[in-house]
């Protein structure tokens, strides 16, 4: 063990020193404190991770005996999961208060979970990816169930549980078969080996930890739990739990069938991709339920990440590398607006609730716009140049159905983003909604949120050539 | 591990060891009962057993008898397949262990060198751990199946004990792994040979891990002062409440065989197992271990008499913060102290 | 000697039982028994072939899935124990507040 | 031969057991087969020479594990199964994805190579020290990794479990 096998995985022991920290302040606080305390200390220890990631960059390469590896693609995914960990601990202040949450372990299994997050994305033994995959879901189920009174939370928690344990024994069955067809579960290994030939099994392997992912990212046909977990779970757990693991999870599976180069899967692919776009955007037109109707979105983008990957090479890799960073920061964005407004026990999270919120609330109802947008992909917001890249990489790899498939289906999409906003500033409120005072942690996350829609709207160069580097870091 | 025997004289020998080692140990466990009321008798100041027998030796037998004889209740609205599979599940559990645990060194009989053991694993410590953890399954389907609510306290008590104790015990046998680096019981003693500064308590420094060790122990055996699973004074009988006769018997049993499993396995692993002086003829020099393991063997019998006839009971929450609080740190301590000693000398 | 596909196939029932299973039964603590289910059929996969490549990895793997499981049945459990005390129910089908 | 004798009838106990478990309606018989299967299922890792896989497997999964299950099931007093009208579709789509992944699984078997071998009794001894050096070796990232899983599973645990104050 050398100090590069420590700096290799800093930025996850940072996060484990501040998550167990965090443990060992929170039996000693007194009951009434609201843990404010602890969710800055939190903050801190997300912050420095950045930092460790930004360290880590310059030391590239394998640690750990073939463990993890650090490269352009991990640590792009690692700042992705350190900044939505940062905004969502920085909405959470506010969100906790009302809802009267005083449990200091909220933070810890944030960052703890975080730790998983980010050795998905830079792990590449099938081991190590396991527990890191695991880590992750663990902690999310936990803290889907936070809002311990509310019925509706312990049974969104009860079914990503089942769920998600369900979909982990496929992929572990995946990892299984893999194993059996190759004799190796470390992925440059069994790359080599898949090379001289794929046996039978290497096919089953690779769809039945496509099953386990595919649950993971909520693509179709294995999304039926997302809008019931999503509706059910406290707001800023949403915006976490929709974007980081989902980035770590697209992470997993990019290294599985890029780097490890599991055969057959175009078309499981190509199908799961046109289904989610699909099926995402019609379930969410007829809904009522912001959170819903934010769960039926989140997988159509699902969809649209996964037609970057059928179409592959490094335009498509490095569109999809985009994609998920693009969707973090908007989707995370978004569901911190929804927290902020919910109120206590989560009141008003229907669309109606939200009319003449652009009259009351002019900034909240702007940067919510800002996010619907950018979920939109109306030009100068990142999720413009994330479809651009995503549509554009299709058509060079001559993917002209799922292509148009996916056009279609942003433009149905932009119907209920925009029915949100036409609500917003153009029906009248039938009751006043309470408009809470926006607490600066709050502003400031929301800001970090709008700044980096906008810059991956207006600048997207740099983020997109380091998006590509890490494509063919990947590929390697 | 016999090498020079043929698979048939291995399995004879196998079985006739079988044979002595199990009625010996039904006598133990059945003179354990006799030894704990004649030496709790004389703690309380009373005369315990005297009528059957010269000092009352053979009350176990006339128990036994009156146990066997009794009419075999069997309540109404009760679980039958689970309550009947529980005491068997105990009883058969319970004596299962004594198959790895040694009991002496090695005799030679016409060239065969034949160990003093039933069988001699290299994963018998693990085996033992695997026996005991799925004891808890006869007391929570005992209490469950009786569909009785001292029962069902008496065994959600337990379960929760017993899967909390076998942390600290687990743990507090990490130390002697470490000293002697293997899981076989029989290596483990001779790691221990040469005299009394070799054992793991004194010359391996596992005294905390001993204490732990017994504790646990105790509380696995739901012993006082951990008996909180029967405790008689708040729950009737605990888990066997609605259990009579030879299926009472069962339980009874296994108490007390698992009491024995504990006393050798303490030996073996912390007092140096059976070793001690040898000297006389060469018969006398093959049998003295065995008359030295038993003396330890002896020494743990009572002591849990004696421990029985001393200590209070534990109030519940105190019983799970001992474990969690106390036991289990100190058992990870011990593990840390030392393992960094062993690489220190290394 | 016995052909290692003799040992897939029942790693393969045990899996397909534990699905079957996980899509059957209503009762709440059964489907997540028939996970474990799932997973232990797992396991024999891989020291199946563990034994087939003569490769130890295979074995150590069978650890991180008991952990992993073990870690799972406290969180889960804890998670039952939840919805049993605002619901009151074990059966699946009354978790219903969220509409399917 | 007594290695294939072994091997059957283990495994005939396997799935008779995993049958049982979703034959029965009351979750602590169902508890009870599973608790069958895990056992059978560690005299077949003992048979392909993962002893201590196989102990660890009684320790770990049969004495713990399934302990919590069975603590659970009293804790909550659990009583029989009810049939409900979601059950009925839920049996229409387990039996057909049941069968599909049967097929799947028998096709995998009968095309892929790997399986027209035989693995002989005891062919790979996972002995306790071997395990250990490829544990704290090759494996020493993952299995420090998996406290910090324990860590959230107890935080979880206590969290989730804890009665409000």
């Amino acid at each position: 063990m050398n100090a590069t096998d420590y700096i290799r995985i800093l930025p996850e022991l940072v996060l484990t020193v501040f998550g167990m920290i965090v443990m060992l302040i929170e039996p000693l606080l007194p009951e009434h404190n609201d843990r404010k305390g602890l969710g800055m200390l939190a903050l801190v220890g997300s912050l420095l991770a950045i930092a460790a990631t930004f360290y880590q960059a310059g030391y590239p390469g394998q640690a750990w005996f073939g463990m993890v590896q650090v490269d352009s693609f991990s640590v792009f995914f690692h700042l992705i999961v350190g900044f939505v960990a940062a905004t969502v601990i920085l909405a959470s202040f506010e969100y906790l208060a009302v809802q009267g949450i005083r449990l200091g372990e909220y933070y810890g299994l944030i960052l703890l979970g975080a730790v998983g997050m980010m050795l998905m994305s830079s792990a590449v033994e099938l081991v190590l990816i396991f527990i890191a995959l695991e880590i992750s879901s663990i902690s999310t189920y936990i803290l889907a169930g936070f809002r311990r009174r509310a019925a509706i939370s312990a049974e969104s928690s009860l079914k990503y549980f089942l769920l998600g344990s369900f979909a982990t024994a496929f992929f572990l069955y995946g990892v299984a078969l893999m194993f059996g067809a190759t004799g190796s579960t470390s992925i440059y290994p069994i790359a080599a080996s898949l090379r001289t030939g794929a046996p039978a099994l290497a096919y089953a392997g690779m769809a039945l930890m496509f099953i386990g992912l595919g649950f993971k990212v909520a693509s179709a046909p294995f999304h039926v739990w997302t809008p019931d977990v999503y509706e059910g779970a406290p707001a800023p757990v949403v915006a976490l739990m929709s974007t980081a693991p989902k980035a770590a999870a697209f992470a997993v599976l990019l290294r599985i069938l890029f780097a490890a180069a599991a055969p057959g899967w175009f078309w499981i692919v190509w199908c799961s991709a046109a289904l989610s776009m699909t099926l995402g955007n019609i379930g969410a037109l007829v809904q009522t339920n912001v959170k819903r109707m934010l769960a039926y979105s989140s997988i159509a983008h699902a969809g649209y990440l996964l037609c970057a990957f059928a179409a592959a090479k490094d335009i498509g890799i490095s569109a999809a590398i985009f994609y998920a960073a693009a969707y973090a920061v908007m989707n995370a964005g978004a569901f911190i607006v929804i927290a902020h407004f919910a109120s206590h026990n989560e009141r008003y999270v229907l669309i109606d609730d939200y009319a003449g919120l652009g009259r009351r609330a002019p900034g909240l109802a702007a940067v919510l716009t800002v996010f619907l947008l950018s979920l939109i992909g109306i030009p100068i917001t990142g999720g413009f140049f994330a479809k651009f890249y995503v549509f554009s990489a299709a058509l060079k790899s001559d993917l002209v159905g799922l292509t148009i498939i996916g056009v279609v289906n942003s433009a149905i999409a932009a119907y209920y983003y925009l029915r949100v906003i036409v609500v917003m500033y153009m029906r009248e409120p039938k009751e006043d909604t309470p408009i809470m005072p926006m607490p600066v942690a709050l502003g400031v996350s929301l800001t970090a949120a709008v700044v980096v829609t906008i810059y991956l709207g207006v600048l997207p160069g740099r983020v997109l050539n380091y998006a590509l580097q890490g494509a063919r870091d990947l590929v390697k | 591990m016999s090498g020079n025997l043929s698979v048939g004289w291995f399995v004879l020998i196998s079985v006739i060891k079988i044979l002595i080692a199990v009625p010996i140990l039904l006598g133990i466990v059945a003179y354990t009962v006799w030894l704990e009321r004649k030496l709790v008798g004389h703690i309380q100041n009373r005369w315990g057993p005297s009528r059957v027998g010269p000092f009352g030796l053979l009350q176990p037998i006339a128990d036994g008898l009156k146990l066997f004889f009794k009419e075999d209740l069997t309540p109404p609205y009760v679980h039958k397949a689970l309550y009947l599979l529980a005491p068997i599940l105990s009883l058969t559990l319970a004596l299962t262990s004594i198959a790895v645990i040694p009991v002496g060194g090695w005799v030679t009989i016409r060239g065969a060198r034949i160990p003093l053991q039933i069988t001699d694993v290299n994963v018998a410590l693990l085996i033992i751990l695997g026996i005991t953890s799925m004891g808890v399954y006869g007391v929570a389907l005992a209490g469950w199946s009786s569909n009785s609510k001292y029962s069902l306290l008496g065994s959600l008590r337990a379960s929760a004990q017993m899967v909390s104790y076998e942390v600290a015990l687990g743990l507090s046998l990490v130390g002697v792994l470490i000293l002697s680096g293997t899981f076989s019981l029989r290596g483990i003693v001779e790691h221990q040979l040469g005299g009394f500064w070799n054992w793991n308590i004194f010359g391996g420094g596992q005294i905390v891990a001993f204490f732990i060790y017994l504790c646990a122990a105790y509380a696995e055996t739901n012993r006082i002062p951990f008996d909180l699973p029967e405790a008689e004074t708040e729950l009737v009988a605990g888990y066997h409440t609605e259990y009579s006769s030879m299926k009472f018997a069962m339980f009874f049993m296994s108490e007390y065989a698992n009491m024995v499993t504990v006393a050798c396995l303490a030996s073996v692993l912390f007092l140096g197992g059976w070793s001690g002086p040898l000297f006389g003829p060469p018969v006398l020099q093959a049998l003295l271990p065995v008359f030295w393991f038993f003396l330890r063997v002896l020494f743990f019998l009572f002591l849990y008499i004696w421990v029985r006839g001393t200590l209070p009971r534990f109030r519940y929450d105190q019983l799970m913060a001992f474990s969690w609080k106390f036991l289990l740190p100190l058992a990870i301590a011990n593990v840390i102290i030392t393992s960094l000693v062993v690489a220190l000398r290394s | 000697m016995v052909p290692l596909s003799y040992y897939l196939v029942l790693s393969a029932v045990l899996f397909a039982c534990g699905v079957a299973g996980f899509l059957m039964k209503r009762n709440i603590i059964t489907i997540f028994m028939c996970i474990e289910l799932m997973l232990n059929g797992v396991n024999l996969a891989f020291v199946a072939f563990a034994a087939h490549w003569h490769r130890l990895s295979g074995q150590v793997f069978v650890f991180f899935v008991m952990v992993v499981a073990a870690a799972e049945a406290a969180v889960g459990l804890a998670i039952i124990i939840s919805v049993f005390r605002t619901r009151e129910t074990l059966n699946v089908d009354r978790v219903n507040l969220l509409k399917l | 031969m007594l290695h294939l004798a072994l091997f059957s009838f283990f495994g005939a106990i396997c799935v008779a057991g995993a049958i049982n478990l979703l034959a029965q309606r009351h979750p602590i018989n169902s508890a009870l087969s599973l608790i069958v299967v895990m056992g059978s299922l560690a005299v077949e890792f003992m048979l392909l020479g993962a002893e201590f896989v196989a102990v660890i497997q009684v320790i770990i999964y049969a004495g713990a594990i399934m302990v919590l299950f069975v603590f659970t099931i009293m804790l909550l007093n659990a009583g029989e199964e009810e049939r409900s009208a979601g059950s009925r579709i839920a049996v229409l789509l387990g039996v057909p994805a049941l069968l599909i992944l049967m097929g799947l699984v028998a096709w995998v078997l009968i095309r892929q190579n790997p399986a027209s071998g035989t693995v002989a009794a005891g062919a790979l001894p996972g002995t306790p020290p071997e395990i250990g050096r490829l544990l704290f070796r090759d494996f020493l990232l993952p299995f420090e990794i998996t406290s910090v899983l324990i860590l959230i599973a107890i935080m979880g645990a206590v969290v989730l479990a804890r009665k409000e104050h």
